[in-house]
């Protein structure tokens, strides 16, 4: 009954609420592998290239997710491994 | 199996959710990290078992081609070069929602679902070309300055016309893949317009903008292919980018639409009328007045990321402290080229987290310091900010190193800072300039302590 | 394609988290007027009822309905009511 | 139409949410509740609209009633009945979750929704009888006491394998209402069950707790209807109620589970042996001691909010600061019969909200006091929850008003306060016993005063 597009509206108005919520929070100490680490996050992208990418027809759609399987993968593979070497630095004073 | 599908991405979603929660605390953020990354890997798996896929082999060529260069310059990065590998990452980001928007164009498709793929095209789009000219900029690989030109205003309102006929236009006909193409050249020429008159140093407003708008296309994308975890992560950072975007404008007291169409920074000095004499110190007899301060604050700037100082300075401060003295650091909320710069830096040194203090934590303790060290900071701690009302950066709040007994400038040249002003700390009757490269400079302290 | 269901439950773990950073927020002072408050937003069950209690169909539903609009009603006014009553009292020193 | 309806209950969630957001801070909390109500009205409206409905007779009539009955009831409430109030209002939401649920069930329903429909009547009929008997335990209308009886357990286990198992067969038989009606009547005795062997005492805690689930049974509804609003209301009020429960069960040092199966309340008091003796004094002696006191608290508990005593309580404060004294209030977070009381009752008789510190707040400033004035307060300024490790409520953070230089404590007779302990305050050096009702003794004190 209830059209996806609704759905998808609600889901998006809810996500953006949390999103302030929680980003609100963060420490100024954490801004830059936020920055990366939400970087990584926006690599979803892929989730929707794969299944452009896998559809088999050798049509252009096919390649175009091909080329966009990579990119993203570039993004979620670089940003999360970098956000980790970053935030793997910050210490605590010992004692 | 679908609906399966379909609920691993709400666990997937709740994942990036708990993820960010906990990247807002040093001691769980990596946790964090890992958690975001999980929720990531179960989303791509998922993705990978729908049905609807029946050849994996371009999309294994994909994953591996990126993932070894992503893999590689994450390895590869210095710490100090952090601004400029967002900047990439991020024109990455974009330039997949453009595709993947492309992809899922079909011509029978509803016109809510055109509208929401010419948007993640549009986006994707100008987050592409845009990041990429932020990423020149930062890398220095092409000039830095704001370049302006006359007529430029016409030139982009009539690429925005361009965009908003050729977007109407596309989903009147999307049969016509010309008004397609019309759309991915504008809006590729359209970043590139809207990053090329913004200052190098103010990129990093830039780059969180595109990161917010990396995301906003992802949302884009999710609505085109009708995928809600694609719309729920892509609000998060659109979120999160935007968080970031108002912080910085915020502490460079700066309104965004300022940042992004004034061309500040763009070599328009404004002179301070400054009075008192510069006073350089050698290294030798910064030396003697270090060994009889017992509070020591330091104040890092970009300057430091230049010099990639933070090692010797991590070694200073470990010296003060064995001399006795009690040190910290005051980090500005700007000072380098990107949110929390310093405190990565620092943090790739090994300074502890809880050392590092913030200017509201670090002002109300300046008096009581005896030597303040500035290394390679220079608008962050600009007396005119507070002094000078006629001052470009009036307003901006700063850290009072001027406040402390003494203070220590360690900087190459009198040369201004990114905003281009004079700072009249430098000629204060407290002020000791330590002329020199900073790495080398505090490597001369280094060695006379040891 | 997707289900009603997935989307709802997406839309209900959105709504947790949120529920969650915002509530947690709310300072001691303002907890009575924070769970009268929410006691009012929950008397929500009214839009479902409302549908119930139109249908015209004159069967146990409509009446059920019927009922449901009523104590959701009070559920409703009532809490907003008293919530605005008591934040009213909610004074700051002046000067 | 049908989408513009969803769209507009988008908006209704999104007017929620800001509402919500703006109830955390005094300074725009009613605006938040008025946000919030707007939110509603849209919502309602929109349903209205909606092109199902043919029929408005009975729609109308069923607001009416509801309109004037909780109009009435919100007008008239004292402050001091908020308890009672929100008892009554909660169970009537569950009511109609129920009354949705069951509406809503047609045999041609599929399991899914079918198992929504029985969480909602369940969910819903265990929040209407909770609810009443927290009212009635509350207004002590019944007796407030624990009911403990042997075989509770059993009969317990029972009525939930009953529920299990009627629930079960209706979804696989949902043609026999005999089902329907077995979960129906068990829900409304497990509502009763459940509360009954809680005391009286601890009903804020239950309270909450139904709010919660008077949420959840909204969202359960709105999976049973197919309705987005309905879930997320639910959820937030959900959310909400369940972090007040965890505030006030962390704020009384126990464990949930501990509040709603132990029967704590219930007549076993565990005496703390106290030694000294009890010093009473009389008003006029009083009134000679404040008046030379330069710093007051004042320490308000249950016994004001029963005395309603809390506009005399002001009076008396402004008669201190016209006499040089500073005064201040301290709020422990459970004082009172539920979270927030005394916050409520004290800005009934216009006590700025900035003049109530919290525990945390008052404690450190607590040895600079020269008189603390307990109104009412028993176990949140108990020491031996800081001193005795064997009182049942050891652990539970107090105000530590032991630490003042004199303290007043006003009550009525030795009686313990909800805890049922000694308190070994009373019989301290430094503290004097006003006895009498709280609002005659600081009558007294203020007349003294002018
Ligand atoms: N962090 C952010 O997110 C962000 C975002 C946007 C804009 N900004 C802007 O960036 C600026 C940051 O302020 P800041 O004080 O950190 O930096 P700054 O004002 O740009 O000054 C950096 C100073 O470092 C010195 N320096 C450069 N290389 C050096 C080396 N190798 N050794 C020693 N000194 C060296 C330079 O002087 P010499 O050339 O004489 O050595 C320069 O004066 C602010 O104006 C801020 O508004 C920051
Ligand atoms: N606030 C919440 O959310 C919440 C929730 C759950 C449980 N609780 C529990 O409730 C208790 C609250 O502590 P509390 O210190 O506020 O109250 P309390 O410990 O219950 O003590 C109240 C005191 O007020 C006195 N009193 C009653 N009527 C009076 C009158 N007319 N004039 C003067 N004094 C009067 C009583 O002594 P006399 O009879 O001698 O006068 C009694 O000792 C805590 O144990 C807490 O754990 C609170």
């Amino acid at each position: 009954m209830v059209a996806a597009e609704v759905f998808l509206t609600f889901i998006l108005v809810l996500s953006i609420f949390l999103g302030f919520e929680l980003i609100n929070k963060v420490p100024a100490t954490l801004h830059t592998p936020l920055m990366s680490g939400a970087n990584a996050i926006s690599g979803i992208t892929l989730v929707g290239a794969i299944g452009l990418a896998g559809t088999g027809n050798q049509d252009l759609s096919n390649w175009l997710g091909a080329g966009a399987v990579a990119l993203a993968t570039v993004n979620v593979v670089g940003g999360y491994l970098v956000t980790d070497r970053m935030l793997a630095m910050f210490k605590k004073k010992e004692g | 199996m679908d609906t399966l599908i379909q609920f691993a991405y709400v666990v997937s979603g709740a994942l990036f959710i708990f993820g960010l929660k906990q990247l807002g605390s040093p001691a769980t953020a990596r946790r964090g990290n890992m958690i975001s990354s999980l929720g990531m890997l179960l989303a791509v798996v998922s993705a990978l078992l729908d049905q609807g896929i029946v050849e994996y082999q371009w999309i294994v060529v994909g994953v591996l081609v990126g993932a070894i260069i992503g893999g590689a310059a994450a390895r590869m990065v210095q710490m100090t070069a952090m601004p400029e590998m967002v900047a990439l990452f991020n024109g990455s980001g974009g330039m997949a929602s453009l595709l993947v928007g492309w992809a899922a164009l079909n011509t029978d498709a509803a016109t809510f679902t055109l509208v929401t793929i010419i948007l993640s095209i549009l986006i994707g789009g100008v987050t592409f070309t845009g990041s990429l000219v932020a990423y020149g900029k930062l890398s220095e690989k092409i000039g830095s300055g704001a370049v302006l030109f006359s007529g430029q205003q016409v030139v982009n309102s009539l690429i925005v016309l361009g965009i908003l006929a050729g977007s109407v236009m596309f989903c009147l006909e999307p049969a016509n893949h010309l008004w397609l193409y019309l759309v991915i050249v504008l809006s590729l020429i359209f970043g590139v317009m809207a990053v090329i008159p913004i200052g190098g140093a103010d990129m990093p407003v830039v780059i969180s903008l595109l990161n917010s708008y990396s995301g906003l296309a992802a949302c884009a994308a999710g609505f085109a292919v009708n995928n809600n975890i694609l719309i729920v992560a892509g609000a998060l950072v659109g979120a999160s980018g935007i968080i970031l975007t108002q912080i910085m404008c915020k502490a460079m007291n700066r309104s965004l639409s300022n940042v992004l169409f004034s061309g500040f920074g763009s070599g328009k000095t404004e002179t301070t009328a400054v009075e008192g004499e510069i006073k350089p110190i050698s290294v030798e007899d910064a030396y003697y007045v270090l060994e009889a301060a017992s509070t020591v604050a330091i104040i890092p700037g970009y300057g430091m990321a230049v010099a990639q100082a933070q090692h010797v300075v991590k070694e200073l401060s470990v010296l003060l402290e064995a001399n006795g003295a009690e040190v910290n650091f005051g980090i500005h909320p700007v000072a380098g080229r990107m949110p929390g710069h310093m405190n990565v830096l620092l943090a790739e040194a090994d300074v502890p987290y809880d050392q590092l203090l913030e200017m509201d934590e670090i002002n109300p303790r300046m008096e009581g310091v005896d030597v303040a060290i500035v290394i390679g900071a220079n608008d962050v701690v600009n007396p005119a900010a507070r002094e000078n009302e006629g001052s470009p950066i009036y307003g901006m709040p700063v850290i009072n190193v001027d406040q402390a007994r003494t203070v220590f400038v360690l900087k190459r040249s009198m040369a201004s800072g990114f905003a281009g002003i004079e700072n009249p700390l430098f000629y204060k009757d407290n002020t000791r300039m330590l002329f020199g490269d900073a790495k080398e400079s505090i490597g001369g302290l280094v060695r006379e302590f040891s």
